[in-house]
């Protein structure tokens, strides 16, 4: 779904960060990428939604060039992948079943209300449904951000330290959601610094790997 | 931040930006900046229906002025009494011919009388008295060549005096002009700093609402998608604070106190019939202007946004 | 967001609030709310320039007026000729002991002339014609009573008629005060307008740094502080764009072309002598209501913030 | 520093979050507080540095009743509070070092260069001293907080999920920090997830351990 052929990315005026990205996402895989604070995850994921665009190299979103993209292009290929930010925004104004289903909205779907339910509760967030996100906790937040990457059963999900402010129990509960749609043949990345999460997805799916090291996306096997 | 309030904001909560469709819904009632663009097309319309009353009062005395212009000549005939019927025939023959003049008609003694009235009362005996004939000149649209006539009439009738009342009124005329043009100045003036005022609050919402677009645009939503939400609810509030400066200015206007239609522009700022129509564009006008201003704005904007 | 740019953001670059001191600079630069500001104080204060120069013009008017209405009156005398000394000397007397008569004057035959002129041409021989008496009226500062000495009047001489121009004029006098009232109302709600949008302005950029004022008072800054900080941002900046917008104005005015004097009102924008000092106190109005404003709006906004 | 006697919470139109709290952080005294997200850990801190004031009972300050502080009293009292906010927000118009010494400049105390090139060395930012806080990642944001909230070498430190971000030696590493302050007589009270971080810090430390369980404020022992 998401293709990298030698693409390179740097911020204006600093050396590049990342070079020489060779790798691929392909329908149903799952990874996890990891790495030092300030590695980069948060960058890579920025180039597969392409909210930033390579400066050398390419990147391909759904099979096409993100340059040759405009901006409802983009917009379009961003309607077939969830996004979990680091920092969870929101809409203030709006309940949080409305952001949840914010996607729906955007893309004039219609709400499928039993999956909502489910959903919400899955996350734990039932007893939230109408409170304003600055009403919730940081934990709150992050499982909402989750559900509303999620409520579309998009292609790719691309989650960036989806459980860094959830207890032990919630991680695993939210890692379990997102294999599950995994088995469901959806694409899952998810940046995470937490090395118990990944080794407790091992029983549960075969994910691969990755590791921002020396400016470099490395697959990294078995050795955690 | 606080949803606007008042007369106003209850009228812009009545309007079609504010319905509930799910574009219109994602932008958030944005505070001040939302009373800030309501207030600003109140302000600005309000001076803008005393500008078009100016303009068009200014106009109408403008017009009236010039119309006055056009009859105003006046030939004054004084002779000895034995060549003085001769000259005045000569004058009435000399503008018969004379381009521009459409008609020449000697005063008569009642007319005479009530011109000096006001100095001397009604029963002067002006019969009696050696006074010197007047003609009264009217103009045709183009008028005549005043320098022309006088020197024609030095030949033919040394005793004619051309008194071009024009002399007198010309200033006012230009000075009425002169006011119209200052009120279309003014209005466009207005306009502009209605469109420079609700562009600035409209990307000071833009701004402000940052966080609002890169949700958005973060889950897929389309650039006309996000910009028809802040555009829709901005010419409305243009459209609800125009509506009601406008009323109230047409309500200053109608409550200005009228004088007497000879003290003229001083006083005539009052609009009559057909004129109370013209300041109804202005809420259209205002509404056009933010739905550009506010188009303009998001375009610049969200393509800040990635 | 960014800066504000152009020749107005330059000019408020240079002023104190912009200084780095430590609380001007934990207030960011806060863009669009800032040109709106800057913009608002131009435009108001342009208009507030013109509204003086008007309400200054209105006035001078006015007092001309008020001033040519005191010695406006005349008392034409028409009898036959062998009453008509006797009755002038009469009225004379009766004038002498009228209250709010300062002076009343018997116009000789030259000045009598000169008021026929424009009709009859100065070579009237006006000593051989029947013509009435005039008698000019000056009054002092209280007036007299027109009608009391009509009676008077009328009993001891009854060829006399005042003729008591005022009632020409008058209108015309109450149309200038008119406009002056109309012009300080106008100034009054321009003050009122600049005041709302600063208040909205600076709501909107305080608003907008919810943020900042957050973080703030999490590192334990205390109101005065963060108060202080917008409250001479907004101050420093009404009063830039305050300067230029009345520089402005006052360069308007100034090209304004000027009539001739009797045309009066029409064309009598222009300010002279002691008057171009007066806009100069616009800039100073605003800045004070921009930090009366901000400071609410601060205060305000502080106490919502825990 | 804080103490709550029969202290109890709600959010307005909600029922209460936290009832019959009896407690006292004394100075020099090293907590942790624990408990499921959602649980009120960030309530808990907002009541210690007066951003809430409780619904019933009474909180005090250094002394003082919160209730009968104004508005420069608590202004006066966080100066001698450092807080990392689970969100960390800054002056995005500022760097990162002007960021960082914020407090001194609010209090009006000059800025000791030493100290503060140690401190950002220690929570290595050093290389990041003049960018702006939007170009930081999250865990160099959430270092950034840490280093602003200790600068003015505070009375009380209240860190909020301060190592959600960073990978497990950073968190280590920042770990160390507050006991290092610790060591020097200041109190600390760091809400967290992260089990492993509290059992970390057992060597270093006799932290006490606080856990928020049917809407009370528990002390939880060795129970790990
Ligand atoms: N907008 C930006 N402009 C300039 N530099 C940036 C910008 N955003 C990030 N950086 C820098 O790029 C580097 C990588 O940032 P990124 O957010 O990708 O890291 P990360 O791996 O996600 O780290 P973390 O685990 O802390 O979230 C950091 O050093 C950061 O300072
Ligand atoms: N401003 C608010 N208004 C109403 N309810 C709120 C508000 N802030 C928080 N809450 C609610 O209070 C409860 C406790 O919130 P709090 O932020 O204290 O939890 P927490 O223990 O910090 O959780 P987390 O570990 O997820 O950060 C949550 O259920 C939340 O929804
Ligand atoms: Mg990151
Ligand atoms: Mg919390």
């Amino acid at each position: 779904m998401i293709g990298f052929s030698s693409a390179g990315f740097g911020y204006a005026g600093a050396r590049p960060l990342l070079t020489g990205l060779d790798l691929a996402l392909p329908a149903g895989s799952f990874h996890f990428l990891t790495g030092p604070s300030g590695a980069g995850k948060t960058t890579f994921l920025k180039l597969c939604y392409g909210e930033l665009v390579a400066t050398e190299g390419g990147v391909t979103l759904f099979g096409t060039d993100v340059r040759q993209m405009d901006r409802d292009g983009i917009a379009a290929a961003r309607r077939r992948i969830g996004v979990v930010h680091q920092d969870c925004q929101f809409l203030d104004h709006l309940t949080l079943t409305e952001n949840v289903t914010l996607p729906l909205t955007v893309a004039g779907r219609p709400v499928p209300e039993r999956d909502l339910a489910d959903l919400m509760a899955w996350v734990g967030l039932t007893d939230h449904a109408d409170a304003r996100p600055p009403e919730l906790s940081g934990g709150e937040r992050q499982r909402a951000a989750l559900a509303r990457a999620v409520i579309t059963a998009p292609d790719l999900i691309l989650a960036d330290e989806p459980t860094g402010n959830v207890d032990w129990e919630m991680a695993v509960r939210l890692l379990e959601l997102l294999v599950d749609l995994n088995r469901m043949g959806k694409a899952v990345l998810i940046a995470t610094h937490d090395l118990n999460l990944i080794r407790a997805s091992k029983s549960q799916v075969s994910a691969r790997l990755l590791r921002i090291r020396d400016r470099q996306v490395q697959a990294a096997g078995a050795e955690l | 931040m606080s949803a606007p309030s008042g007369p106003l904001g209850v009228l812009a909560a009545r309007l079609p930006g504010r319905a509930d469709t799910p574009a219109a819904r994602v932008v958030p009632p944005t505070g001040f900046t939302a009373q800030l663009t309501v207030f600003t097309a109140a302000a600005m319309s309000f001076l803008a229906v005393f500008a078009i009353a100016m303009a068009l009062a200014a106009g109408q005395l403008a017009d009236r002025w010039q119309a006055a212009l056009s009859q105003s000549a006046t030939i004054r005939v004084s002779a000895p009494a034995d060549q003085i019927e001769a000259q005045t025939a000569a004058v009435l023959r000399v503008l018969e011919t004379t381009p521009g003049v459409g008609a020449a008609r000697r005063l008569d003694d009642n007319e005479m009388r009530g011109l000096l009235a006001p100095w001397f009362g009604t029963d002067l005996p002006v019969e009696a008295l050696p006074l010197p004939r007047l003609i009264e000149v009217t103009e045709t649209g183009a008028g005549f060549d005043a320098e022309g006539l006088r020197l024609r009439l030095a030949a033919e009738a040394p005793g004619a005096v051309l008194d071009d009342h024009a002399r007198w009124r010309r200033p006012l005329v230009a000075a009425a002009e002169r006011l119209r043009a200052v009120s279309l100045v003014a209005l466009v003036l207005i306009a502009l700093v209605l469109a420079a005022m609700v562009t600035l609050a409209a990307q000071a919402a833009l701004a402000a609402n940052g966080q609002v677009i890169r949700v958005l645009r973060l889950v897929g939503a389309e650039d006309r998608f996000i910009s028809a939400a802040f555009v829709r609810r901005f010419t409305a509030r243009a459209l609800a604070g125009s509506l009601a400066g406008t009323l109230a200015g047409l309500g200053a206007v109608a409550l200005m106190p009228r004088a007497a239609a000879d003290v003229g522009l001083l006083a005539g700022l009052g609009l009559s019939g057909s004129a109370w129509l013209w300041p109804l564009v202005v809420p259209a006008a205002a509404a056009a202007l933010a739905y550009a201003a506010t188009r303009v704005a998001a375009a610049r904007t969200l393509r800040r946004t990635p």
